[in-house]
């Protein structure tokens, strides 16, 4: 009743109209709207982040740049965390997530993923001086999360006497690790290691566990249009090389040396 | 260690991007509290008239605001509204909306508590000289009620800008979101830079509210101390 | 599944994180209002250098947002070697917070008993802490009732924030399990009817108690 | 015979369960001035409300200018145009400046031009000698200047019957010969009909052309002015006279 | 020469800027009954005030007893457990029953014990009537009833000096008569020494000893009270007298 109440005091009504017809953003509907909305994550280095200018930047950012360039249209970005992934597709607030988004059985019945962009497993990172190695060692112990992410997926059915604490953002786990809040932090491997080579008190102790993984744009469930234009795009660009580029230009400089491109790059 | 952690505000724009999501934190208030407090007058009045049926649904719209916290609000509004009514509205617009919609609620009950605190003979001789109902609010009753509920007003002025702090939860690029981008683009050359960022967030709230409350609580006390002779 | 489905099985979560919202709020509203009234007391009694340190506090608190405060705490503080676990972090950030409110709270009331009362006391010889005792204090209590209970519903819904700082509570529970489920509709529902069941009986406790307790001293 | 203002017929009123008033009948002539009094609790504030609608009545009619009132909120609102009232507590509304205050019926009620109303309402202040205040607000008055202009406030309105509910009350000894003296000079020069509770008896007994006796929400007496003081009807009305003056 | 009980010499008191009492000199001896007059603003309630510390001066002193009064806090705190006080406003304490209204002072300030002091406050209630109204609320006790449970309170400490500040003024006019018959007892029957202010005429003709005529926070004249109601000195206090009756 209240909601009601709410819904139609706002400016619902001229858009309410249109709808249930952009309820999905086809490229057509996109292309006339002259920008795509793409969810990216703000404070993940080396995949997507702010830096000190200001400027929104990272691996998923150079794709979102380089998919809306093909598309003709301006990319308009929204910020989002880990758990509010599928929100964002489904109440309308973003066309596309490019947002370390990994493919797992769960998302696959909520949104609909394109072709992967890249690889990854679940890593964990602990201090150096007190390395955490194998699972077994985090059992009773508490292990920090982001919520929504692969990793806090993993442990909650896979593990589940590992203490799990929960954040909501990239930036409040790894300052909880570095207050010591819990033993180790798991996460997608690929930025644990990048987060290390800067951190050299800790170590990435546990490099993959869990099944290998995949990350791919995700679109709204339903939204064939988009869908099939981001696979034929995520193919073109890998024929041409765009990711190897992507990689170099984003990445390489924040990893250390025990990651290799085809451990991150899909050939 | 601290004196270097410091220097984290001036790398870059950091500073600047910092008072720019302080500018996203006080635009949203604003627009918000214009429009809620407008609205909450509204309400507040109507919550006055005899009609029970009114009433109780405006005091169910108040209570619903209350008894919710303003995160799971903002939730609500962004991320279930939309699928379910149809309604979408950038996340900025959303915030304002929740936060108008919240303070219409408060401020109706302030109005309202104001309305019913002028005195009864003001009313009456308002009727005695055969005011109609609209001229007796109009001439009569909100003006008195305004200076009544001045004070209350402002500390919900306060507390709706230190609640703002919950929009970095919507992906609004607010002061904390911006101060959470900062801490992590800069944690490895600054690692006490955590500190100095959530530090000036601090500060921009304090500069921000404590004028407000200051004056607030002056007016109440020159209201205490001219009810007291 | 069915969202009736998906309800009871989020259930046993819900419940820990009502419980642990219930337990975090208890001990906060307690802790405020022990903070509160020893600033109010500070206050009151113009006790020298505690007193001005005890009204520096109460604004700081009061004009600050708790979200930033328990930042402070939670992520900025243990930079510099001082550390709290989570809960911890919580509750002193909420008494932090709540201390200030009681204490306005508490003022209001003292404040509010009528300047003859006060002199009628001094009139019959009661001295300054005699006056406190049998006088100021419980008409002082008495009017401010209604807004310390103001003050528990909002320090309740204030432990929403503790979600921030990975606390399991009822907001933190419900936003984990959309990340991991996506059933936004369902868990924001147990989320708001979580809520609810504290919030509503509490406010209609709160609103007989005032009641009574106004009745108790003043008789309207 | 005199025209008759206002004619109250069998008023019965209830709070809730309590019966304040029992079986009312009286009626007001054009030009004469009707002494409202009794001990405290009787209702004389209940009856003198129920005369211009500020009191719902559960039985019984009120008759003003020989038309009976239908008691509706909008009847009513008309009616009280024609009824000058003026209560015990000083009641100008603080947010308006005096001259605002008196200005509020004639313009915004009974739509008078600005300028005429102003004209009129300065004349009043005139009379009761406060011309010099009329920007200045009412805080910045005493309680008998108040209770002057909450008068005059009344009068603007043209009433064609006044209605006074202790109205000197709430003041301090000393201003209180001010305003009744306003009162009546009204009375007599003005020849306004009005009905007038208080419990100056000196004052009452100088302007009451007739004595309404009120116990326990029952007229126990109608007397002439002049008798009633000197020999009241009814034991009551004499014990209440008695106390009056120590 | 009777006892001095209290002596003020060259009182003057300000509200911040505001010189309110200016040079004020008098006594009070033992057993008189003092009436404090003026008009409204003219500085009585504050002079009484002054004398038991509820107002702090800026020049003169205070003698008590014959001790002159070093004005801090404290020593007020004492000296106030002689001297009694009652206020226009029914000033109980509504959280507290009629009979601990009285004990308090007695027991907590006097040390007195509980049983002593409740049958001395039992023979005070006795006496002004209202015995049977121990346990009750002040909430439940009408305006009169009130004033005198305050009057029974002040006296429960047996004080040398009684200060009454316009104790009927928010009365009903019938409850005047039962409040004003204590004090006036009090007067003749106890030769308790008093300080009235009142504005009730007849009530200080017939009790005051002497009257204390106040205006604009001077004495104007200290005259024997028969003398003053019949032939005042000054052409103030006349106007004062004149304007008190209708
Ligand atoms: N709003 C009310 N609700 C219930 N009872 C009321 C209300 N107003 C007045 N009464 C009762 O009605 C009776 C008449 O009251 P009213 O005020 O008319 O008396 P009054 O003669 O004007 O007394 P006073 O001289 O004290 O003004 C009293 O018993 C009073 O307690
Ligand atoms: N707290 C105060 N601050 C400033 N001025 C005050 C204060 N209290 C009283 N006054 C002023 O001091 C003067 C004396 O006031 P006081 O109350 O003593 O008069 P009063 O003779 O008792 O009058 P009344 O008969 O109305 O009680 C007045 O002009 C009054 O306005
Ligand atoms: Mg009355
Ligand atoms: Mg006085």
């Amino acid at each position: 009743l209240v909601l009601s109440g709410c819904g139609s005091s706002s400016k619902s009504s001229s858009s309410a109209s249109s709808t249930k017809s952009t309820s999905q953003s086809t490229v057509q509907q996109i292309k006339k709207r002259g920008t795509i909305r793409i969810a990216v994550f703000g404070d993940l280095p080396p995949y997507g982040w702010v830096n000190k200018q200001g400027q929104r930047v990272g691996y998923d950012l150079t794709l979102a740049r380089q998919i809306a360039k093909d598309l003709k249209v301006k990319p308009k970005f929204v910020q989002v965390n880990a758990n509010n992934r599928v929100d964002a597709l489904n109440s309308n607030k973003v066309d596309l997530v490019l947002a370390n988004f990994t493919v797992t059985p769960e998302r696959k019945q909520v949104v609909d993923f394109a072709s992967p962009y890249m690889k990854v497993s679940v890593g964990v990172v602990s201090p150096k001086s007190q390395p955490i190695t194998k699972a077994s060692q985090l059992q009773g112990k508490n292990l920090i999360v982001t919520k929504g992410t692969t990793a806090e997926n993993y442990f909650t059915s896979k593990q589940p006497n590992v203490k799990l604490l929960k954040f909501d953002s990239k930036t409040q786990q790894f300052n909880a690790l570095k207050n010591n809040r819990g033993v180790a932090l798991a996460d997608d491997n690929s930025y644990l290691y990048a987060w290390v080579k800067d951190q050299p008190k800790y170590t990435v102790g546990i490099k993959s566990i869990g099944p290998k993984q995949y990350i791919a744009p995700a679109v709204k469930k339903g939204n064939k249009s988009l869908l099939n234009w981001t696979n034929k795009e995520v193919t073109s660009l890998n024929n041409k090389g765009f990711f190897d580029k992507d990689y170099n230009s984003q990445l390489k400089p924040y990893f250390g040396k025990e990651v290799k491109p085809s451990d991150i790059v899909i050939k | 260690m601290a004196h270097s952690g410091i220097n984290v505000l001036f790398e870059g724009r950091n500073l600047i991007r910092l008072f720019g999501g302080l500018w996203t934190t006080v635009e949203i208030a604003a627009v918000a509290l214009v429009l809620g407090l407008i609205l909450g007058v509204v309400l507040g009045v109507l919550r006055t008239f005899p009609s029970r049926l009114l009433r109780f649904v405006l005091r169910l719209y108040l209570e619903f605001f209350r008894i919710i916290p303003t995160v799971v609000l903002l939730f609500l509004f962004y991320y279930i509204l939309p699928k379910q009514m149809g309604v979408n509205l950038p996340a900025n617009q959303v915030a304002t909306l929740v936060f108008a919609l919240w303070t219409a609620a408060e401020m109706s009950d302030i109005v309202r508590g104001a309305l019913i605190s002028v005195p009864k003979h003001q009313r009456e001789s308002g009727m005695a000289i055969g005011l109609s109902r609209w001229q007796l609010y109009r001439y009569v009753l909100i003006p008195q009620a305004v200076s009544l509920e001045l004070p209350a007003t402002i500390n919900l002025v306060t507390r709706v800008i230190k609640t703002t702090s919950l929009l970095m939860l919507i992906s609004v690029m607010d002061v904390i979101n911006v101060g959470q981008q900062v801490v992590e683009a800069n944690n490895q050359k600054y690692p006490t830079g955590v500190f100095w960022v959530y530090g000036i967030i601090f500060v921009m709230y304090f500069v921000i509210d404590y004028p407000l409350s200051w004056w607030a609580k002056r007016m109440d006390k020159k209201r205490l101390e001219r009810a007291n002779g | 599944m069915s969202s009736w489905q998906i309800i009871q099985q989020s259930l046993p979560l819900f419940e820990k994180g009502f419980v642990l919202t219930l337990w975090l709020s208890l001990i906060g509203i307690i802790g405020s209002i022990i903070v509160g009234l020893i600033c109010s007391l500070l206050k009151y009694f113009q006790v020298p250098v505690l007193g001005k340190i005890a009204a520096i506090y109460v604004e700081i608190s009061r004009n600050t947002p708790l979200l930033v405060q328990l930042f402070f705490l939670y992520y900025a503080f243990p930079v510099f070697g001082f550390k709290l676990n989570a809960e911890m972090c919580g509750i002193v950030g909420l008494i932090f917070l709540g201390g200030s409110y009681m204490a306005e709270g508490f003022n209001g009331g003292f404040d509010g008993v009528s300047k003859t009362q006060v002199e009628t006391g001094k009139a019959i010889g009661l001295s300054r802490l005699q006056l406190a005792r049998y006088v100021v204090f419980p008409q002082g209590f008495t009017l401010s009732v209604p807004a310390l209970a103001a003050n528990m519903i909002f320090l309740i819904k204030e432990t929403s924030i503790f979600t921030v700082i990975a606390i399991p509570e009822l907001t933190n529970t419900a936003l984990d399990l959309i990340g991991m489920y996506y059933r936004s509709n369902e868990y924001l529902f147990m989320l708001v009817v979580g809520y609810a069941i504290i919030l509503i009986p509490l406010s209609i406790i709160l609103t007989i108690l005032e009641k009574r307790v106004r009745y108790g001293s003043f008789g309207n | 015979m005199a025209k008759e203002i206002v004619k109250v017929e069998h008023l019965e009123k209830f709070y809730q369960k309590r019966h304040v008033l029992h079986d009312i009948n009286f009626s007001v002539n054009e030009g004469e001035v009707v002494a409202l009094l009794g001990p405290s609790g009787s209702g004389k504030s209940t009856l003198i409300r129920c005369l211009n609608g500020l009191e719902p009545y559960q039985q019984g009619e009120v008759t003003f200018n020989g038309e009976k009132i239908v008691p509706t909120e909008k009847n009513w609102q008309k009616i009280r145009q024609k009824i000058g009232m003026v209560f015990q507590s000083y009641d100008l509304f603080p947010n308006l400046t005096v001259l605002d205050n008196i200005l509020l019926g004639p313009v915004k009620v009974q739509h008078q031009s600005k300028e005429a109303a102003t004209a009129s309402a300065e004349k009043l202040l005139d009379q009761v000698g406060l011309r010099e205040y009329e920007n200045a607000y009412p805080r910045q008055l005493s309680g008998g200047q108040k209770q002057r202009i909450a008068i005059v406030r009344a009068l603007a309105l043209n009433p064609e019957l006044m209605l006074f509910d202790e109205v000197t009350a709430s003041l301090d000894p000393e201003m209180v010969r001010g305003v009744l003296n306003i009162i009546s000079n009204l009375a007599q020069d003005s020849n306004m009909t009005m009905i007038v509770v208080t419990h100056e008896m000196n004052f009452a007994q100088q302007i009451a052309d007739r004595v309404l006796f009120l116990e326990d929400g029952k007229i126990l007496e109608q007397t002439k002015g002049s008798q009633f003081f000197e020999q009241p009807q009814t034991d009551r009305a004499k014990a209440f006279l008695d106390s009056m003056d120590f």
